[in-house]
């Protein structure tokens, strides 16, 4: 193990090329894709995911480390796609309808990409029939609402209903978030959880669905 | 069209709170910046839907937030405020909803004025719904219709002025603040945000002198308040935020530029360097709009404020009243303070404590002071093009933040150290505007609409 | 026991916001009134029932609370606050509740202070829950042994400093403020209240001598200030308020007597006239207690503050986070922008500034300047009895507002210059404790048991 | 009716032992009890409440006006108790279970008395039960209940359900008060009314019980 430790650093200083490069001489090497992966990209990401809770990263710093990582899946791909590994779960993110604000959204996609979800990002005003729609088409597994106006909170429980009154409901979990957004809130329409920031939306995605952290 | 090209104020000192160059009165008798710092009180629906149905439950609570902050105005003896209704995004969009609530409110304050002689004005802030859309049209298609539409009908509906909070460029400044990407931030503040500002501000200029009511002003708190806000929670460099916040002060000048006199809304903090260019008056919040964002700068965005705000609070009981009516007395309290001093002569030495106490605590109220504000300023009339004018006062600012940090007053951690840097490098290597487009068009190309933006 | 005969201060100007004669140490390495002045945070529950089956929810919520209350501190880099933690009825009645909350509040604090540095004390004010039978029993029964119980359990476990708002006399003095009865309002707070404080502060000063910390002090809040709320409502005249507001402070200054060292209660309105008596810090709030009273003396009470209070709040949320932390950044800046007057040395300029803003526009601004406690606090010292005491506070307030009225400087409606007249001729009249005591007797009998004042 | 001018300004004045004599002198020169009450004291005491609306009064002043309104009617009791006067409608006050304030709840009772109503007044942490218990004890038309804290307005609640639960809910209107009230709590808990202060207090009394203003 101990010779992946450039190809670590070179995740953390999100230096793409050269995590491409290492990743190719690895396997070039004789390991496989999966050792690659698992002890190498992975324990890296690892690291800046902890980086940035312990406020020594910032955002920019863990989208260039997010974005080394990826050039170095690119090359795993085809190798990995042959062997059996484990789809990650596929969140759906949206601003409910009325609700023009998204970078609070993006901030949680961001994160959550971090932390090795898949995300697929609805937009902004979506309206609740939207979201059930989309969660149908990719399968997502967990559903995250962004509101930051006390008027288009109430959009959030129209589109829990939705998923209700669609017999959808079961299938998916739902997490809340938003400058007025509380806890009680979440209680009371009906959500399965409620994200007081964006960092802890990954803590939250991965408690509801069951993901180890 | 003004081109500033000689600063309104001979030196930083000249920038005080109450008072502005170019005043302006409007609404019931209202003067802004002739020697008194006035409330502007700003509020906001409790959790509730806005639609048609529900029209009855808002204008009562609009009539119950708006009654009882001017009662509470009369009780304790201000002589006036700057009343703001700022819309949800609905309100701009249902047209007849922000036209009934605007009537509402306007028909309060006449009648306070009658029976008080409470002296206000309404200022609408129309909800910028363009970029609701992605990419947004931001000059094109029916948001932007609606938008233009909403702003004719608070003119014929009680606005004695109109202001917004507007989001050109917007697109691209969020996604180039998270990535720290500096070119990006150019690209947005520097070339789109200008353009759009002078499209959007040569049209709410002619709907308000159409109406004979103050074309206000704008803010640039889509980009540098969303960057102070991810900085506050430790997303991005608190440097970049500062830097921003200077450079955002060219987009908001072309407002001016095109003929909106002020006062600036509140929630822009590059609301002295406009001042300090123009001479127009500028609304101000700090301490006592932390019920809508926690900051920084609670006492020294105090030191050249003419209207002191708290920015927004929802309408929920607290145990002595309503919020509003609760953050109209604090605003309310703080302005008779700066009243006094400026009665007493004392003004200089109130505005050194607000300054002092904040400007060395942290890099967001450094690059507001009236010293960085108007350094700030002068950067910006140095230069002709705006792209050359953001540039130039994202460099003033770097510049600033240095030198307070080298005196060793200003502590600045390495790792913010590094990034200023870096921020200052790529600044320095983007001279050519030119290639900022075709590059930023490259990397951003997928969020904005060139033609929406006249390119 | 002390029995002060002599002022702590040579003049009115030797009263100053952040400076007490003798300063309090308490808590985590807390200090009060040795050069800075501190936030005191308070705060309350959202509506929601006190019961033991609720008591992980509602220790939840002091959790929350007081966790975001010290993150803003340490963001703000505050150095240090008071912690309040004030009992609602029910956490004084189930002892178990109001322990488990002190204790709750208590390790948050520690963990502040070992991890950030951060300088609190926990003062936990219990509830006086002896005024709730008719007519109370203010030394015997249940309730007054359940009393004491918490006082003795929040002191072992976690409370750094021990207060209350005691209600001696209020039986007598609330019918007697409804029927503006002065000579009642004297049996009240000049021979019923005075007898209670040195009963009940003697326990409480040794409850905590026992336990090593703080007996702080008391407010005379259920007198002056229900007084002071019945006039703003414009039920009974201002004059009476403020005149009662000078006769309350004797009762709570014979806590002093018998061992109370300070810092005063936050809504103890009388506390610059105990500074100016014993030299003890004093807690005090105004514009940013809004959330919990309105009032007339938003800055003048910073004036001679050591701590700056915002009363209580509860925990509801506002846009940028829950009540209680909006509360504590906003005291911060307050403190931040006196501190810093302290610092340069223009405390004065400030403390001028916080006095001539309010002292003119409401009496009972006006009997709170540092000038008219110190004249009431020498008129208090010109006496020996706790009934002459009393009496002559309220004259030296008449005269204080008659003075004032005289100048021009403050206007005074014919209406309640009419019960000024009446009010000082009254305090004139019964000069005789003995009648006033009979008198009161026949008139308020039925209100209260004598042998429960030791009568 | 020129000629009860004088006991008029007594009332007003709160002169108690001029209105006693007053009203005696009026019965001597042959007037009915009905007509200096109706004429005399009544009209008398409207003064004072308008102007006590209207700011010109204080509470103090009120009361001494009501109370020499009462000598007066001390004077006409024995012969009104003989013809057919209407009873007031009766209100009971307290504060709820919990909650130890007093003071505004006295307040509403003094308003609630100068405007002519009987008013019962329960005390301070009164039960759920007890409050029942004296409506049918007293007979009462209107229950009148405060509370100044967050942690005892649930009582409000509890008391409420008490009147239903033991099937008085419909013999009594119920209002509520106090510092943390808002008419969104009244409706949540399906009271009558909410007195947003003690003059309003009187206001809604005579609304909910139908009483001419
Ligand atoms: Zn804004
Ligand atoms: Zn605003
Ligand atoms: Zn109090």
């Amino acid at each position: 193990m101990q010779n992946y430790d450039e190809l670590r650093e070179c995740v953390i200083a999100g230096k793409k090329a050269q995590v491409a490069e290492l990743v190719r001489k690895h396997l070039d090497e004789g390991k496989t894709a999966k050792d690659v992966m698992d002890n190498g990209l992975i324990p890296g990401m690892a690291i800046v995911g902890k980086k940035f809770q312990e406020g020594e990263f910032f955002i920019p710093e863990m989208l260039m480390a997010a974005r080394s990582l990826n050039a170095g899946l690119e090359v795993l791909r085809p190798l990995l796609e042959a062997s059996d590994v484990k789809p990650v779960a596929k969140v759906l993110m949206g601003t409910v309808k009325g609700d023009i604000h998204d970078i609070g959204k993006n901030l949680v996609a961001v994160m959550l990409r971090g932390g090795g979800f898949e995300v697929i990002d609805a937009g902004v005003d979506v309206p609740p029939d939207k979201f059930v729609e989309l969660a149908r088409e990719n399968g997502a597994d967990l559903i995250g609402l962004s509101a930051l106006l006390t008027t288009t909170m109430p959009s959030m429980k129209d589109t829990i209903d939705a998923f209700q009154s669609q017999g959808y409901r079961e299938n998916v979990k739902i997490m809340i978030g938003g400058a007025p957004i509380t806890q009680e809130y979440a209680d009371e329409i009906g959500a399965d959880g409620f994200a007081r920031n964006a960092s802890y939306a990954v803590e939250l995605a991965k408690k509801l669905l069951g993901v180890a952290a | 069209m003004t081109n500033f090209s000689k600063m309104a104020y001979q030196s930083a000192d000249d920038l005080m709170f109450g008072r502005a160059k170019v005043p302006v009165t409007c609404g019931y008798g209202l003067e802004v910046g002739t020697g008194m710092v006035l409330p502007e009180v700003n509020f906001t629906l409790p959790t509730m839907k806005v639609e048609h149905e529900q029209l009855p439950a808002i204008l009562r609570q609009y009539d119950d937030m708006v009654s009882s902050i001017l009662q509470r105005l009369v009780t304790l003896g201000m002589p006036g405020a700057m009343i703001e209704f700022e819309h949800a995004p609905q309100m701009t969009e249902e047209l007849e909803i922000g036209t009934a609530i605007t009537a509402k409110i306007r028909t309060l304050m006449q009648s306070f004025y009658e029976k008080h002689g409470l002296r206000t004005a309404l200022r609408v802030t129309v909800c910028d719904i363009r970029e609701k859309s992605r990419p947004p049209q931001m000059r094109s298609g029916e948001a932007t219709e609606k938008m233009f539409e909403a702003f004719r009908l608070s003119a014929a509906n009680g606005a004695h002025l109109l202001s917004i909070e507007s989001t050109g460029g917007k697109e691209v400044s969020d996604r180039a603040l998270m990535e720290a990407d500096v070119q990006g931030l150019l690209l947005a503040l520097g070339i789109l945000a200008p353009r759009d500002s002078r499209f959007l501000w040569q049209k709410i200029v002619a709907i308000a002198n159409e109406h004979k009511i103050i074309p206000a002003g704008d803010t640039a708190c889509a980009f540098a308040n969303t960057a102070m806000i991810l900085a506050d929670q430790r997303y991005i460099p608190n440097v970049l935020a500062a830097v921003v916040r200077a450079m955002s002060a060219v987009r908001t000048l072309v407002g001016n530029e095109v003929g909106a006199v002020g006062p600036t809304k509140d929630c822009g903090y590059e609301g002295p360097v406009i001042k300090a260019i123009t001479g127009c008056p500028v609304s101000l919040e700090g301490k006592s709009a932390a019920c809508a964002h926690f900051s920084h700068m609670g006492n020294i965005a105090m030191a050249t404020c003419d209207l002191w705000s708290n920015e927004s609070v929802q309408n929920v009981k607290l145990l002595s009243g309503h919020a509003p009516e609760v953050f109209t007395e604090i605003l309310t309290y703080d302005c008779r303070l700066m009243n006094e001093a400026l009665q007493a002569g004392q003004e200089r030495a109130l505005q050194n404590l607000f300054v002092s106490s904040d400007a060395y605590k942290s890099v967001h109220a450094l690059v507001i002071s009236p010293q960085a504000s108007f350094e700030i300023a002068e950067a910006i009339l140095s230069h002709q093009s705006d792209f050359d004018r953001t540039r130039a006062a994202g460099l003033q600012a770097c510049q600033i933040i240095r030198d307070a940090s080298a005196t060793g007053k200003l502590p600045l951690p390495d790792r913010e150290s590094a990034w200023l840097d870096q921020i200052e490098e790529v600044l320095q290597e983007n001279a050519d505007e030119g290639k900022v487009l075709e590059d930023g068009s490259a990397q951003f190309g997928e969020l904005f609409l060139p033609k929406e933006y006249g390119l």
